[in-house]
C-alpha cells in the first residue's frame, strides 16, 4: 500500500466509488444480458413447438 | 377519383394484421368492412387514410380527397356546437355548416357546449363534420357507436346523398346500416406469422 | 391557419381562463422564493432577475402540456393531420398560442413582479426586453417537447425533463441579459445569442416538431 | 463484405459473441494492470500530492462521457436514414453506460474538489455543462423507457438525440460565458491553472503511460458492454416480436 | 386497500417511471437555479435551504395531475366509488401512494442536491428533517387540490393555483427549520408547527378530500 | 333484494330531464331502457347506481349491491388484462378471475397491456370485470359499443347466467341484445318543462 499522505481519504473513496459504480453497471448489464437470453430461449422453444 | 389499394400489408405494434389486401373504391360507391373484433379493421382504415404507412403495398388516389373520422370525433367540449363545426369548415375551407346541422338534426343544440351533449349528441356533431369537409372520400370507423334508430337513420341518409352527389365510402362497422353496398369481410386477409427464423426487420 | 390559431385562443380563454394560469403560476412562483429564501431585501434584489427568469420559464414549462395532448386525446390531432394544412403550420401555429397566450402576459407582468422582489430599477428594462426576445424560444422548443411526449398519457413530468435541458440556453443568455442589465454591465453577447437561439429555434424546430408529430400519429 | 451486413441482428449477434471473451480480458487486463500501476506506483504530484491518483479514473470516465454521446448521435443518424434496427439499439444500449460515466466523472470530480478546491461543488464551467449532460443521458433514457412501440421509440430518440446534440453544444457556450463573466471565483482560475498546466506536462511525466493504458481500458469496457448490451437488446426486441406473433396466431 | 395501494405503486412504475420523475425535476429545478441567479457560492448557500424547499414542492406539486385525474377519465374513479372502500380511504391510499413516489425520493435526493447549491454542512440534517415532516402535508394537501380539480379538462395550471395557497404554511414553516438549522439557530417552534400541520393535514383533509370528490363525480 | 325505483325525477345540467319514473327490478330479472339520444338513459342510471342524487323520489335496494359499467371501463393501459381484473377482484373481494376470463374469451390476451388491445377486446375486458365484483344488480350503460355479433352474444349468454343465479339487469341499450326481457321506453317520460313563474329552486 502506497503512502497516500494526508488525502488518503480523498483518493481511496475516489477509487470506491468509481470501482463501485463500473462494476454495478457490468453486473447490471450481465444479470439483465442472462435474463433475456434465458426468457428468449423459452419463448423460442414454446413458439416453435405449437407452431 | 377512385380509391385503389393493391396488395397492402399492414401492422399494428410492429406485427403484420392484414395482408394481400386488394380493393377498389369507385365513385358513388360505399364499401362496408366487417370482421371481428381485433382481426385490424381500424388499422386498415387509418392506413388508407395515410395516417400510418403500410408494410408494402400501394394506396393510390387518396391525397387531399379523404376525410377520416375514427373513435373519436375530435370535438372540443368548451367550443359550441356550431363553433366546433365552423373550425372544421374554416380549416377545410369547404362550405357552410347549415346543410351539416340539418342533416343531423343539430339546430336546436346549436349553442350548447359540446361538453354538454349526450354520447350519443357528440357523436352526431362528430359525424357532421364529414359534410363540411367537402372532402369526396369518407373513411368511417364504426360511427354509428351510441346512435339511436333514429340517427342511424338519419346517418344513412346522409351517406345515400354523398354517394349521389359522386361521393364514396370505406365503412368498418359491426351492425347493418341499411345501404346496399358491398361487403368485403376482411378475415380471410388475416395475415400468416412470418418465419420464425427470420432474424431481421421485425426480428422474428 | 387562422381559423386554428383562433380556435387555440379560443379554447385557452374558456378552459377556465388559459390566459390567466400562467401568470397566476408566475406569481406564486415569485411570491414564494421570499418566503422561502428569507425576506432580505438586498438578498432579494440580487435574486430577482434570476427568480424572474427561473418563474417565467416554469409558468412555460407547466402550461405545455396543455399544447398538443388535449388535440391529441380527442382525435383532433389525427382530423389535422388528413387535413390541407401542412403539419409544419399547425405546430407553429400551435407555438404561437402559446406564446401569445402564456409568453406575452408573462412578458407584461414581469415588471410588476419585479417591484415585490425589489428588483432594482435600471433592471425592469432589460428584464422585460430579455423575456420579450426568450420567451418565443421557449415557446417553440416547448412544442417540439410537447409533440414528443404527445403519446404517452400523462407525459406531463416526462415532458419538463425532455424540455428543461433544451431550455438551459436560453435561460442562461436571457438570465445574463437580465442581470447585467439590473447592475449596468455590457449585455451586447448575451442578448445576441439570445436573439440568436430564438430566430434559430423559430426557424428550424417547427419542422423537427412535426416530424416527430408524424412519427406519433402512425 | 459491407459493413452493413453486422446491421442483420443474427449476424452482429454471433460475430460479437465470438468477440466479446477476448474484449472483456483485454479491458480487464488494461484497466487492472492501469489502475495498479497507477495506484501503487506512480508518485505524487508536488502540489495535489496523492490525490493526483484520481486521474487514472477522472479522465477517461469523463473522456467517454463526452464520446459515448457523439458515438449515440452517430447511430442515430443511421438509424434514421438507413434503418438499421441495430443501430438503434446499440444507441439504446449505450446510453446507461454513457450516464454512468458521467456519474463517475462527477463523482471522482467532485471528491477531488475537495482537497483542491475546498469545496465539493463549484459552477465551473466544465463541471456544470458535465451536468447537463447528464440531464441529457437522463432523458433520452427515459424517453426510451416510456415508450411501447419499439421503432415509435427508436424513432423520437433518434431526434430527441440529434436536437439534444445542439443544444447541449449551445449550453456548453452558455455556461462558458456565463461564469467567465460576474464574480469569477479564485478557486475556479486555479483549477483551470490545474487542468491547464497538467495536460502540458504530463506528456512527458510518469503519470501519461497508465493513464493511457486506464483510457485504452474504458475504451475496452466500453465497446464491450456496448456489444453485450446490444444484444441483450436485440434478444428483448425478438422476445417481444416473438410473443406478439403467438397473438396473431391465436 | 392494499390491493389499491399496489395498484398505484404498480403504476407508477410502469408509466414511464413515475419515480424518477418528480426526482428529475427536482434535480433540474436546483441545478436551473444557479444558472439563473448566478454562480456566486456564498449567494448559492445563503439561498439553499430555501431552494431546496421550493424546489420539491414544486416537484410534488407538478406530479399531483396523475394523482387523481387518470383514474377520472378512464372511468375508474366510478367504479371505485361505487366499490366497497369508503372513498376516504381511497384517497388516503391515493395520498400514501403520492408520497412514496413523489415525497420520500425527494427526501433521499436533498443532501446530494444540497451539495450542489454549497449548502452549510451544519444545514443537511435540518433539511432532509424538515422535508421528512413536510412533504406528507404536501401530498395530503395535493391529494384535496387534485380532488377539486378532478372534473376539468386539464385542470393542472389550475389545481396548481388552488394548492400553492394551501402550501404556503407548510412552505413557510418548513423552509423556516432548514434555514435556521443551516445558521445554527433555535428551531422548535416551527419544527412542531410543521408536525403539527402534517399530523392535522393527514387526520382531517381526506374527509374533505373525498367529499369534494363526490361532489364531482355526480 | 329487488331494486325499487319510486316516482324518480332526475336531472342533468341543473335541467330535469326524465320524471315520474317507477319500476321495480327484482332477481332473476332483466330491464332494458331504450329511448332516443340524449333522453337522459346515462343520467338514469348513473342516478340508480347511487352516483348522482335524484332531484326527488326513491331508489331502494341497491345500496352495495350494485356494480356499475359507463360508457368508460377504468382500464389501465400500462397494466396487463390480469392485473386489471385482478385489482377489482381484490377491491370487491370477490372470488377468481378465471371465470371471467373465461366468459369473455379473453384468455389468450391474458398477459398483454390492456393498451394494446383492439376496441372491442377493451371492451370485453371491461364487461368481464362485472364477473368479478359478485355483485348481483348489473347496471351497464351501452355494453355492447364497439363489439362484433359473436362478442354481443357473449355477452348476453354472461347476462343470462347471471340472472340464472339470481342476478339482475338494467341496461341501456339502441341495439337487440336477444334477451327476452322486459324493455322500458323512457321516452314518455320526458320531463316537462317547469313552470316559468317558478321562480325557486332551479331558477326557472
Ligand atoms: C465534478 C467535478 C468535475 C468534473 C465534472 C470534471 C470534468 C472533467 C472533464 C470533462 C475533463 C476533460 C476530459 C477530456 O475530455 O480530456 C476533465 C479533465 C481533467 N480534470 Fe476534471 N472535472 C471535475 C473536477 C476536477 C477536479 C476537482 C480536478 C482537480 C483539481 C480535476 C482535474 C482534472 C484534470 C487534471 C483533467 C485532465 C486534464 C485534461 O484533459 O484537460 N477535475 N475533468
Ligand atoms: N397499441 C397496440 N400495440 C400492439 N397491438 C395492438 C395495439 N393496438 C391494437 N393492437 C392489436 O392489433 C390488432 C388490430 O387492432 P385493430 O384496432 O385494428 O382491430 P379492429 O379490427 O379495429 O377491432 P375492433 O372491432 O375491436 O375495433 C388487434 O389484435 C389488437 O389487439
Ligand atoms: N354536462 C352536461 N351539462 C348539461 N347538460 C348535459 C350534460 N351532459 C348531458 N346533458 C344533456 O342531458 C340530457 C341527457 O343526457 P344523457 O347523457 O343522460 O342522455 P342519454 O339518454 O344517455 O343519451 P345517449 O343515448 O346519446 O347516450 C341530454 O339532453 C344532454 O344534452
Ligand atoms: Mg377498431
Ligand atoms: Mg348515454
Amino acid at each position: 500500500m502506497p503512502d497516500l499522505g494526508k488525502y488518503a481519504e480523498t483518493v481511496l473513496s475516489a477509487y470506491v466509488a468509481s470501482i463501485a459504480l463500473l462494476v454495478l453497471l457490468v453486473v447490471i448489464s450481465v444479470v439483465r444480458g442472462r435474463r433475456v437470453r434465458a426468457e428468449m430461449d423459452k419463448v423460442e422453444k414454446r413458439v416453435m413447438g405449437n407452431g | 377519383m377512385s380509391l385503389r389499394i393493391t396488395d397492402l400489408c399492414i401492422a399494428r405494434g410492429g406485427i403484420p394484421v392484414l395482408e394481400g389486401l386488394s380493393f377498389e373504391l369507385a365513385a358513388g360507391q360505399a364499401l362496408i368492412l366487417r370482421g371481428p373484433n381485433g382481426i385490424g379493421k381500424t388499422t386498415l382504415l387509418r392506413t388508407v387514410a395515410g395516417l400510418q404507412p403500410p408494410i408494402s403495398g400501394i394506396v393510390e388516389g387518396g391525397e387531399d380527397l379523404i376525410a377520416y373520422a375514427g373513435h373519436s370525433d375530435g370535438i372540443k367540449p368548451t367550443l359550441t356546437v356550431t363553433e366546433n363545426l365552423s373550425f372544421w369548415a374554416n380549416v377545410f375551407g369547404a362550405g357552410s355548416i347549415a346543410t351539416a346541422l340539418k342533416a343531423f338534426d343539430l339546430e336546436t343544440l346549436q349553442d350548447r357546449p359540446a361538453g354538454a351533449l349526450s354520447a350519443g349528441q357528440k357523436r352526431r356533431l362528430g359525424l357532421s363534420r364529414l359534410l363540411v369537409t367537402g372532402r369526396p372520400i369518407w373513411i368511417l370507423d364504426e360511427p354509428t357507436v351510441s346512435l339511436d334508430v333514429k340517427s342511424v337513420a338519419m346517418f344513412a341518409d346522409a351517406v345515400r346523398a354523398h354517394l349521389g352527389q359522386g361521393g364514396s365510402a370505406l365503412i368498418a362497422t359491426h351492425i347493418d346500416l341499411g345501404l346496399d353496398s358491398e361487403v368485403l369481410e376482411v378475415g380471410p386477409y388475416k395475415a400468416k406469422p412470418p418465419a420464425i427464423e427470420d432474424f431481421d426487420g421485425g426480428f422474428l | 391557419m387562422i381559423a386554428l390559431l383562433m380556435r387555440d385562443l379560443r379554447l385557452a380563454l374558456r378552459a377556465g381562463g388559459g390566459f390567466g394560469l400562467g401568470l397566476a403560476f408566475f406569481l406564486i412562483v415569485t411570491v414564494m422564493v421570499p418566503l422561502s429564501v428569507g425576506p432580505q431585501p438586498a438578498l432579494l434584489a440580487s435574486i430577482a432577475p434570476g427568480v424572474l427568469w427561473l418563474g417565467a420559464l416554469l409558468a412555460c414549462l407547466l402550461s405545455l402540456d396543455r399544447l398538443l395532448a388535449l388535440d391529441w386525446e380527442d382525435g383532433s390531432l389525427d382530423l389535422l393531420a388528413t387535413a390541407p394544412l401542412p403539419l409544419e403550420s399547425v405546430v407553429s401555429v400551435k407555438a404561437l398560442a402559446h406564446w401569445i397566450t402564456t409568453g406575452l402576459p408573462l412578458v407584461l407582468a414581469a415588471p410588476v413582479l419585479g417591484v415585490l422582489l425589489n428588483l432594482p430599477v435600471s433592471g425592469f428594462k432589460w428584464v422585460v426586453i430579455s423575456l420579450l426576445l426568450g420567451t418565443p424560444a421557449l415557446s417553440v422548443i416547448g412544442t417540439f417537447g410537447a409533440a414528443l411526449t404527445v403519446g404517452l398519457k400523462r407525459g406531463g413530468l416526462l415532458m419538463s425533463l425532455l424540455v428543461m435541458p433544451l431550455y438551459l440556453p436560453t435561460l442562461i443568455f436571457g438570465a445574463e441579459v437580465a442581470r447585467r442589465g439590473a447592475v449596468g454591465m455590457e449585455i451586447q453577447t448575451p442578448l445576441l445569442m439570445l436573439a440568436g437561439i430564438s430566430a434559430a429555434s423559430i426557424a428550424l424546430l417547427p419542422f423537427a416538431s412535426a416530424a416527430v408529430l408524424r412519427i406519433n400519429l402512425r | 463484405m459491407s459493413i452493413w451486413e453486422y446491421a442483420n441482428p443474427k449476424k452482429f449477434i454471433t460475430t460479437t459473441e465470438r468477440v466479446l471473451p477476448v474484449l472483456w480480458a483485454a479491458a480487464a487486463i488494461s484497466i487492472g494492470v492501469g489502475l495498479v500501476w497507477g495506484f501503487f506506483f506512480t508518485g505524487d504530484d508536488y502540489r495535489q500530492g496523492s490525490t493526483v491518483k484520481i486521474i487514472y479514473l477522472h479522465v477517461p470516465s469523463a473522456m467517454l462521457a463526452i464520446n459515448i454521446w457523439v458515438m449515440m448521435l452517430a447511430t442515430s443518424l443511421v438509424w434514421l436514414v438507413r434503418r438499421h434496427h441495430v443501430s438503434a439499439l446499440a444507441a439504446r444500449a449505450a446510453a446507461p453506460i454513457g450516464m454512468i460515466m458521467t456519474l463517475i466523472a462527477l463523482a471522482t470530480g467532485a471528491i477531488w474538489g475537495q482537497p483542491m478546491w475546498g469545496t465539493w461543488w463549484v459552477w465551473d464551467p466544465r463541471l456544470t455543462s458535465f451536468l447537463i449532460l447528464f440531464l441529457f443521458y437522463l432523458g433520452y433514457i427515459a424517453l426510451w423507457e416510456a415508450i411501447e412501440d419499439p421503432d415509435t421509440a427508436a424513432d423520437l430518440t433518434s431526434f430527441l438525440c440529434l436536437v439534444g446534440s445542439v443544444f447541449a453544444l449551445l449550453s456548453r457556450y452558455a455556461v462558458n460565458f456565463w461564469n467567465q463573466g460576474l464574480h469569477q471565483g479564485a478557486s475556479i482560475m486555479r483549477a483551470e491553472a490545474v487542468i491547464g498546466t497538467d495536460t502540458e506536462e504530463k506528456v512527458s511525466n510518469i503519470f501519461f503511460y497508465p493513464l493511457m493504458l486506464c483510457i485504452v481500458g474504458f475504451v475496452l469496457l466500453f465497446v464491450a458492454l456496448v456489444f453485450y448490451r446490444t444484444g441483450t437488446e436485440i434478444r428483448a426486441r425478438r422476445i417481444k416480436a416473438l410473443m406478439a406473433r403467438e397473438r396473431v396466431e391465436a
